[in-house]
């Protein structure tokens, strides 16, 4: 307990891995909160990568992360777009609301 | 020659169809020349034998050859074939002459004609076989123009069912037959007459299991065979086409359903006489169905009206006869009776033809009366016609028929006996209807309301030229081949085309036996006369006290209504389930539709699964995830 | 050594916590401020661990470009005021199989992950070597080096959301009147006066 | 390493176009006829640089690009499809008004990306190739930004896709953390059966690369983004980015996998049999074209999955040759759609096509063909498709998954006969206007020609793909 | 040989097809009907020479060509032998009747439709001459696609669900039997057929491989109980389309049990004997009572095909000379027979639009020639002795009695329910009184008629008294067959 291990660095992104996955699919509120919650994930990812990085001592990765960030502030960007997108046609962006497609 | 024969009637049979339009009349008299040449011919084929043994067996060409099976289209002259050879061409001959009268009226004559001829061949196909085969060609092939000439008349309902009837019946028996011919090629690696015939005695004592039962194998053989044979020759059970096909025309019944077609299962059985000398349990049943069959007939024919059933039910019961003579062992006699009766019955069918012509087509006896004077010809000859079928003494049916009752006897076996007793019975039934005919015909008073007595004539000439030389036949066949057939030298004659294993000495004969049936046919003739046309009270009061019996009689011993009952109509019922319930219901239902609405409904719920919603999308792919996770770690 | 546990508690219930807010939340804009609070534990663990660099960034661009974007759109949008938990609503169907299902993939990982043996050659918290260049010029040295192609595709990358961000976003307003310098300057008068024979009793047609 | 850069000529050709044609599309106005061309010719182009270049497998960049005669192979699919792709929908993008001149860059980029995630040879490079190629399709799902739908199946996409891209990153993670490296080559060394934590990894990888190609039960997205997006996006969708998914599903089974191979063959199958199952069911109550071709390419890619199941190259090339030929089926069902145009409106309803085989029978005889083949009727290419993957995965004595294969293929055929019933049988004849798209009509002849006389020599592709699995 | 005369055969249709469809006539489409039955009367002439330079006397595949094609794997071999001969001639000979038959019944688009028939053809002639399992199968599903379209675009009134139950029932059906030839592969090492009969397949493995086949023939065949689509589709489909589908499709999967099944599984042909026995007796029986109660001619006929198709299923299995060559013979035979019925179907449907029984009687009145030519194939169907039928039938017969009694027997019971039902359907057709006037105005068959259903009697009958020109052509091949067979079986 007292030993901080890479165990507990990795329970740590477990759970936030885990509650970002929840946020996804138990989310009714709007799609941001989706995007938050994939923000939530990866995350997660850092987390790992991080703490293998600096317990292995490599570097590689904390390189993956650094471009996982970087990819990860595009996607937020185009995700936000997308949503706007959709705001400017439907007037919402709740997520019960986005089910045009069915079937 | 032998090809003339055969062929001539093919011929007739094409061409004169073919050639319907050249003159007026060019099928009637093609036709009926080229059938009557080769009626000449075929005497002269049969003198040939008598005279110079000259029989030999021309193969045409190889009709099928698989494997072992092999069988030839040929012409088989033998003594045997030789007889069924005059009888058909002779009696085919007579008829085609006959009908150019009778059917004058008829727009069709040509395709009749050319039935008739087509008839003619394929009989003599089967006559002349060397082999089951071509034997069961011709035997489908008589049934098919029998097929075609019962339903001639194609706009009546009757007929046409009467045609449809008859073949089937047929083919139930072509059944049997086909299925010894399975069981003859199996063991005997041939289906070859000649070949058969010389293995046989090695097979005599083979068992074979049979569906659970161990039979003698030419037993079961020769049970299969006489089943074909009871089809054709309308034997109990298989009868009931015969009657019923005499919606036919009148030539028809004369030439296919009295002289030829139906003596044809006579003609196998004799024709296997190698066969069936093997086997005493077969030959007892063609006795007992024989007996049946007489009897059965005979009583049958006692009540019936219609002119050409009463008819038709003698043939059968005659037929009875041969196949009884047959079965203790005479097939000689069977023979000869099947050759006089051809005579008699054509003559009386004919006949009843020039009747019913005079009739305008009304065939009930209890319509008809007192017309002797009005077809002197006619009557004449229907006397002759029904002298010798009752068995008259000197005239043809006597001998023939005397002969089977003797030779039942001389067998001296229980079932001889009781054949004597049958035969005895029989003859003496046979007498009383076939004078009641007689007499409620031309005797009495004149009963028919539409046709008034003056316009009843006498038949043109050219239907009774072919009349009076069946009452020669009639009158003298019996007499005349008596000795060649059945006599002392009759061994000589028959030579190996009839097998006898113990043959029965043809002697002493106490003269009771002798007497009996002549004096029991001759006393009927008085007797008829009087219950019939002199005291009709009797047999009214008889008639109504015992109406059970009566009916029993007149509705044929109700056994069409029988197999209504038993298999017409549940074979029906049986077809609709399979395809209502069968097909329909259940193949398709659980096969091919269940699937498909199956699976339309899985699709619809799949695509209910697809909801929409994003959260929904994601849980399924979270769902996967963790199936898979889970199965990784529990492995 | 207790001082990294401590530390590390703290900060990871913050961060979990927070992340718990994110998805729970009732509001929007508190999402986002429990998200920018989740990115600053963590970044704060990665500075703990030895990840400098990384921290600094975390804390930089996700808190200061990511999140504030997030704000902005959620300002923009006008959905702040969507005061709705995730109850409210369409009811979740399948909540309880839901949780299962996660709790499930939770638990397996946390088997996994937290209580696996790594590989021998790892070390402990307790004997974290820190090389003596630091963090970033460790991640300077190879990433303009060996790494100089995902260099450069993080780039593409970024120029590809920035094209589809002006793609998908960006709209010519029409009736929007814009000022013209050029135009204004290179009027003349006779683009700019039309001149007119009136003839009486029939006045002019101004066509603007 | 500088000496190596002509390893990556084909990419580097790729990104210096799209910066040159960005430039033009920037400052020149109504530029996209001419950037569209411009696309096709770097299309052409760098097929023909692939072609020049050699064929020898060779790395650079510490090993994490490799340049190898699979990776080309793909890269020649993708480049070829995108061309006919792009050109049979030009005048559908026109039409559309989807005429901007980001839309061909951003295919341009999203193939740079595929062309980066088929080389590549590390978890980076990997991860930023996928990234780079999703990114572009997430725009250009919602390009029809004013169409609700359009933005709805952007939104739907990129919501999922990034929860895939998420479990995917997961699985690096955990990957590189158990592997100790991001490199294949370090990978495939290190992984075995022991190392739990790393084949739970392989599991987060195969959830993401089954999302992309859209597997069961990750296959969600796909019916309701073909239906939203424009019928030139669907079908870009619907080849092209399915193309490099398979062939980086195939890489990773193929290198860093290979000694798990008992571990992910069950998942394998599973996936593919799901598919096939659900994409032959699920297709038959479709009243859309695009909805069914997704539902289809469901079908397909459980037929190629079952290929790449049985964990032989031999049946990875059977999953190669059947995703080559699910290409040219689909480049010719998709350009039917380009024809199918009434009263100023492209139609996408299978009703739209009751029978038009009286008024345009060349049409119909096209659909005709491409809809047997991809039910797999002999002698059509479809039915070599399947052929060579059940020879592949009868050969590993998987009798079942043939069996239910195959069996799929049955149901499936009900839904393509389906539209052939309402083009054949129906008597309500429908007349589309005349469409003058010549590339459309050239793909269709090409699609049909192809499918239609690759009977006669069959092993055509065969040739092709034996030689892409050196080692 | 190097004339590559199997390949000419196959393609030939194929070849005439595409001018078809490259020609343009708008009216009565002439050129589209004088190509395809100049090409397919060609055809024909071409596999006449085809059999008569035909080597009888050896059981070897003649004319044999052998290309690659699979890369190495799998080869392009066709060839022929005196059972595909006869096969393959029918398939020619029927095809030019067809055309014939299509200008009285088929009113639009005649182009399509003969390019169709034509493909099909080509098919048809493909599987008869195959010697791969691969290039086998390719044909036999391949034929699916023109079937479909021939019954779905000019079929009756309920043409999508049997167009859809004919797809569907066959494909499935042959699905098993793809996985069956794969399996082949792996376990010889080769798909073609001559290379196999050399191999021994392993006794565990063949048992499987032939159920795999079966499923794929029984539907084909079609047996009991998997034949429920043949009436749909014979009832639905145009005149043409019934009649190459009773005359060749069908004989394509009793050609397919004696090229593949026997020789390759010989072990499973013998176990599976009594299941094959009691699935035909079944069909015999059971088709023949429901065909008994059809009130539509054609379904009538199509249940009078399961049932003959019945004996052929019967025969093959009993492995003896007389019961095989029977079966042959009865393909034949039912190919030219039950093409001339649906012919005759059509040539009334053509008139009265109507195909219940009901609709008609007393044909023989107003359409005498029709009549004749009527009775002589009902006569026939139901086996008469010097018709072709007969034959057969009793062949088949023979043959199993020599295995079975029990099987002989009930099967010949088929024989005279067939009597029942051919005559009961020649009764209300042809004989009795006119009921329905407008059978009064119609004329009889025409010019072109008479040659369809003249050449088709004739031959019914020339065959029926002189069979000896087909006997002797597939006689050797035959008895290698059967020697093979029990070569296989003492090698155990």
């Amino acid at each position: 307990m007292i030993e901080i291990g890479l165990g507990h660095y990795l329970s740590l992104g477990a759970i936030i891995f885990f509650l970002g996955v929840i946020g996804i699919f138990l989310n009714r509120k709007n799609v941001i909160v989706i995007l938050m919650s994939i923000e939530l994930i990866l995350l997660a990812v850092n987390i790992n990568l991080i703490s293998f990085s600096i317990f292995s001592g490599d570097i590689m990765g904390q390189v993956f992360t650094m471009l996982i960030l970087t990819v990860a502030a595009a996607e937020a960007a185009i995700g936000l777009a997308i949503i706007v997108v959709y705001y400017r046609n439907r007037g919402s962006i709740r997520v019960e609301d986005i089910h045009g497609m069915k079937g | 020659m032998e090809y003339a024969i055969i062929f001539l009637p093919l011929i007739g049979s094409i061409i004169g169809y073919l050639g319907k339009s050249i003159t007026k009349l060019f099928s009637e008299i093609f036709t009926s020349l080229l059938v009557s040449i080769s009626a000449i011919l075929s005497i002269i084929v049969f003198w040939n034998g008598i005279q110079k043994s000259n029989y030999d067996n021309y193969q045409i060409i190889e009709w099928i050859s698989s494997g072992d099976f092999v069988a030839n289209w040929s012409i088989n002259i033998d003594p045997l074939s030789s007889v069924m050879l005059v009888v058909v061409t002779f009696v085919s001959a007579l008829v085609h002459i006959y009908s150019i009268g009778y059917m004058s009226h008829d727009p069709h004559k040509p395709r009749f004609m050319s039935y008739l001829s087509l008839f003619t061949f394929s009989m003599l196909v089967l006559v002349a076989s060397d082999n089951f085969l071509q034997l069961f060609f011709g035997w489908e092939g008589v049934g098919l123009c029998s097929y075609l000439l019962i339903g001639f008349w194609y706009k009546k309902e009757t007929a046409n069912n009467a045609a449809i009837k008859a073949f089937i019946v047929n083919r139930i028996g072509d059944f049997g037959l086909a299925v010894g011919i399975f069981l003859i090629f199996f063991f005997f690696g041939s289906i070859n007459f000649e070949e058969v015939f010389q293995a046989a005695p090695q097979f005599a004592e083979k068992k074979l299991l049979f569906s659970g039962f161990e039979l003698n194998l030419i037993t079961l053989i020769c049970l299969f065979l006489f089943i074909g044979a009871m089809g054709k020759s309308a034997q109990f059970l298989l009868h009931t086409w015969l009657p019923d096909a005499m919606e036919g025309p009148t030539p028809v019944s004369a030439l296919i359903h009295a002289a030829t077609m139906v003596t044809a299962g006579v003609f196998l059985v004799v024709k296997c006489s190698p066969l069936f000398e093997y086997s005493q349990v077969a030959l007892n049943v063609v006795t007992i169905v024989g007996m049946i069959t007489a009897v059965f007939a005979a009583s049958v024919a006692l009540v019936q009206n219609d002119i050409k059933k009463i008819v038709a039910y003698s043939t059968c019961s005659q037929l009875g006869y041969m196949f009884f003579a047959a079965g203790v062992g005479a097939y000689h006699v069977a023979i000869f009776h099947l050759f006089t009766h051809a005579f008699f019955k054509a003559l009386l069918f004919l006949g009843s033809g020039s009747i019913i012509h005079a009739f305008k087509d009304e065939q009930d006896i209890r319509n008809m009366g007192g017309i002797r004077k009005k077809l002197p010809f006619t009557y004449i000859l229907m006397l002759v016609g029904t002298l010798a079928l009752t068995g008259f003494p000197f005239l043809s049916g006597f001998y023939s028929k005397d002969a089977i009752i003797e030779f039942a006897y001389l067998r001296n076996s229980s079932l001889g006996n009781y054949a004597v007793l049958i035969g005895i019975f029989t003859a003496f039934l046979t007498s009383i209807y076939s004078w009641r005919l007689f007499f409620k015909t031309f005797h009495g008073s004149y009963n028919n309301k539409k046709i008034p007595i003056n316009e009843t004539h006498e038949s043109p000439i050219i239907m009774l030229i072919p009349l009076f030389f069946l009452g020669i036949g009639a009158l003298f066949a019996g007499f005349l081949f008596k000795e060649i057939f059945i006599g002392h030298s009759s061994k000589d004659f028959w030579q190996a085309s009839i097998f006898f294993m113990n043959e029965i000495n043809h002697e002493h004969i106490p003269l009771w036996l002798l007497l009996i049936t002549p004096v029991l046919v001759v006393i009927s003739i008085p007797l008829t006369f009087y219950y019939y046309i002199y005291n009709t009270k009797f047999l009214e009061e008889f008639k109504n006290t015992s109406l059970p019996l009566y009916n029993f009689l007149l509705n044929k011993w109700y056994i069409d209504e029988l197999y209504d009952l038993v298999f017409v109509n549940p074979i029906k019922k049986i077809g609709s389930f399979f395809w209502k319930k069968g097909d329909v219901g259940t193949i398709d239902r659980f096969g091919p539709d269940g699937i498909s609405k199956l699976i339309k409904i899985i699709s619809s719920k799949a695509g209910k699964l697809q909801t929409g919603f994003i959260y929904d999308y994601a849980f399924v792919m979270l769902l996967g995830l963790s199936i898979l996770l889970t199965y990784l770690i529990l492995n | 050594m207790i001082a990294h546990s401590i530390f590390f508690y703290f900060f990871s219930v913050i961060a979990i916590f927070s992340s718990l807010m994110v998805i729970t939340s009732r509001s929007t804009i508190n999402s986002v401020f429990f998200l920018i609070l989740d990115f600053i534990s963590v970044g704060c663990l990665f500075i703990m661990v030895g990840a400098e660099f990384l921290g600094m960034i975390l804390l930089i661009v996700y808190v200061g470009a990511v999140a504030v974007l997030f704000l902005f759109v959620v300002m923009m949008l006008n959905v702040a005021e969507q005061k709705q938990s995730w109850f409210v609503g369409k009811k979740s169907n399948h909540l309880p199989t839901g949780l299962i299902v996660s709790i499930l993939i939770l638990l397996e990982l946390l088997v996994v992950a937290g209580g696996w043996k790594y590989k021998e050659n790892l070390m402990s918290s307790s004997t974290l070597i820190l090389s003596d260049i630091s963090n970033t010029h460790q991640l300077g040295l190879v990433m303009y080096t060996d790494y100089i192609l995902y260099f450069q595709l993080a780039g593409i990358i970024l120029l590809l959301s920035m094209i589809g961000a002006i793609l998908l976003t960006f709209r010519k307003r029409s009736g929007v009147k814009k000022q013209s310098y050029f135009t204004q300057i290179s009027r003349n008068p006779s683009s700019a006066i039309e001149l007119k024979e009136v003839e009486s009793n029939k006045g002019v047609i101004i066509d603007d | 390493m500088i000496n190596n850069l002509n390893i990556l000529l084909p990419e580097i050709f790729l990104s210096l176009s799209i910066f040159t044609i960005l430039m033009f599309g920037v400052f020149i106005k109504k530029s996209f006829n001419l950037i569209f061309n411009l696309t096709s010719l770097i299309l052409i182009f760098t097929v023909a640089i692939i072609l020049n270049n050699p064929n020898y497998e060779e790395k650079i960049f510490l090993d994490s690009f490799t340049r190898d005669s699979f990776s080309n192979y793909f890269k020649i699919l993708i480049l070829i499809s995108s061309l006919f792709v792009l050109n049979s929908s030009k005048n559908f993008i026109i039409e559309n008004k989807l005429d901007k001149f980001e839309y061909p860059i951003i295919i341009l980029l999203s193939i740079l990306g595929m062309f980066f995630m088929v080389s590549a040879n590390d978890l980076i490079l990997f991860y930023m190739g996928l990234e780079l190629q999703s990114l572009s399709l997430y725009i250009l799902a919602s390009i029809d930004r004013d169409n609700l739908r359009s933005s709805e199946s952007g939104i739907k996409y990129f919501v999922l896709s990034a929860l895939s891209s998420g479990l995917l990153l997961y699985g690096c993670s955990l990957l590189y953390g158990f592997t100790g490296s991001t490199n294949f080559d370090v990978i495939a060394i290190e992984l075995n059966k022991e190392n739990i934590g790393a084949v739970f990894a392989m599991v987060f990888i195969l959830v993401g690369l089954a999302f992309k190609i859209s597997a069961v039960p990750f296959h969600m997205w796909t019916p309701d983004v073909y239906e939203g997006a424009p019928t030139s996006i669907t079908s870009y969708f619907a080849v092209v980015p399915k193309v490099a998914g398979l062939a980086l599903l195939i890489k990773f089974m193929f290198i860093p996998f290979s000694n798990i191979l008992l571990e992910w063959q069950t998942i394998i199958i599973f996936i593919s049999i799901a598919s096939m199952i659900l994409g032959a069911v699920a297709a038959i109550v479709q009243k859309n074209i695009k909805r069914l071709l997704a539902y289809s390419s469901i079908g397909h890619i459980g037929y190629a999955l079952a290929g790449v199941a049985t964990g032989v190259i031999s049946g990875y090339k059977s999953a190669i040759i059947y995703i080559s030929i699910y290409v040219i089926m689909n480049i010719g069902a998709f350009s039917c759609l380009y024809l199918m145009k009434k009263d100023g409106q492209y139609k996408e309803n299978i009703s739209d096509l009751s029978g038009i085989s009286k008024k345009h029978p060349l049409l119909a005889i096209s659909f005709l063909i491409i809809l047997f083949s991809l039910a797999g009727v002999p002698p059509l290419g479809g039915f070599f498709a399947k052929f060579y993957v059940f020879t592949a995965v009868l050969e590993q004595e998987m009798y079942a998954l043939a069996i239910i294969g195959l069996l799929t293929t049955v149901i499936s055929a009900f839904y393509y006969l389906r539209i052939i019933k309402t083009i054949y049988f129906d008597d309500s004849a429908i007349t589309f206007e005349s469409v003058k798209n010549k590339a459309a009509q050239v793909s269709i002849f090409l699609s049909c020609s192809i499918l239609l006389t690759f009977f006669l020599y069959p092993s055509i592709l065969n040739s092709l793909v034996n030689s892409l699995f050196v080692s | 040989m190097n004339f590559p005369i199997l390949s000419t055969l196959i393609f030939l249709p194929l070849l005439s097809s595409l001018f078809i469809f490259l020609s343009r006539d708008k009216k009565n489409n002439f050129s589209s009907i004088y190509i395809s039955l100049f090409s397919s009367i060609a055809t024909f002439l071409l596999s006449l020479f085809l059999w008569y330079s035909l080597d009888v006397n050896t059981a070897d595949f003649q004319f044999v060509e052998d290309k690659s094609w699979i890369n190495d794997f799998i080869k392009f071999k066709l060839g022929v032998d005196g059972i595909s001969i006869l096969f393959i001639v029918l398939t020619t000979f029927i095809t030019p009747i067809c055309i014939i038959s299509c200008i009285n019944s088929v009113k639009e688009r005649v182009k399509e439709f003969l390019i169709a028939i034509l493909v099909l053809e080509t098919f048809m002639i493909g599987v008869f001459c195959s010697l791969d399992l691969v290039i086998f199968y390719l044909f036999f599903e391949g034929g699916l696609i023109p079937m479909f379209l021939i019954i779905g675009v000019w079929g009756g009134s309920r043409k999508v669900y049997s167009a859809f139950k004919f797809f569907l029932f066959t494909l499935l059906g042959s699905v098993l039997m793809l996985v069956g030839i794969i399996v082949i592969y792996w376990l010889t090492g080769t798909t073609d057929i001559t290379q196999i009969y050399e191999i021994q397949i392993p006794e565990e493995y063949q048992n499987l491989l032939w159920l795999a086949f079966l499923s794929s023939f029984a539907v084909k065949m079609p047996m009991w109980p998997v034949h429920t689509w043949l009436p749909d589709a014979h009832v639905e489909a145009p005149t043409a389309g019934s009649v190459i589908l009773a005359a060749i499709l069908l004989k394509m999967a009793g050609y397919g049990f004696l090229r593949f099944s026997i020789p390759m599984f010989p072990l499973a042909s013998e176990f599976f004997t009594p299941l094959i026995y009691s699935l035909s007796i079944i069909a015999i029986i059971y088709t023949s009572l429901v065909a008994l109660m059809q009130e539509d001619m054609k379904k009538l006929i199509a249940y009078s095909s399961v049932a003959h198709m019945g004996y052929v299923t019967l025969g093959i299995f009993t492995l003896t000379k007389q019961g095989i060559e029977g079966s042959i013979y009865q393909m034949i035979s039912h190919g030219l027979i039950s093409a001339a019925l649906f012919l005759c179907v059509g040539v009334l449907y053509d008139r009265l639009n109507s195909r219940l029984i009901s609709t008609y009687g007393g044909l023989v009145n107003y359409l005498p020639k029709y009549s004749f030519l009527f009775l002589v194939f009902a006569l026939a169907a139901l086996g008469l002795p010097g018709t072709t039928g007969f034959l057969g039938e009793f062949l088949i017969l023979t043959g199993t009695f020599q295995k079975s009694y029990l099987a002989a027997m009930l099967a010949t019971v088929g024989v005279v329910l067939g009597a029942a039902y051919m005559l009961w359907l020649t009764k209300r057709l042809i004989f009795g009184v006119t009921k329905n006037s407008s059978i009064e105005t119609l004329s009889d068959i025409n010019k072109s008629e008479i040659i369809m259903l003249g050449t088709l009697a004739f031959f019914v009958i020339f065959f029926g008294f002189y069979p000896a020109p087909l006997m002797d052509t597939f006689n050797v091949s035959v008895n290698s067959l059967i020697d093979n067979y029990q070569l296989a079986l003492n090698g155990r």
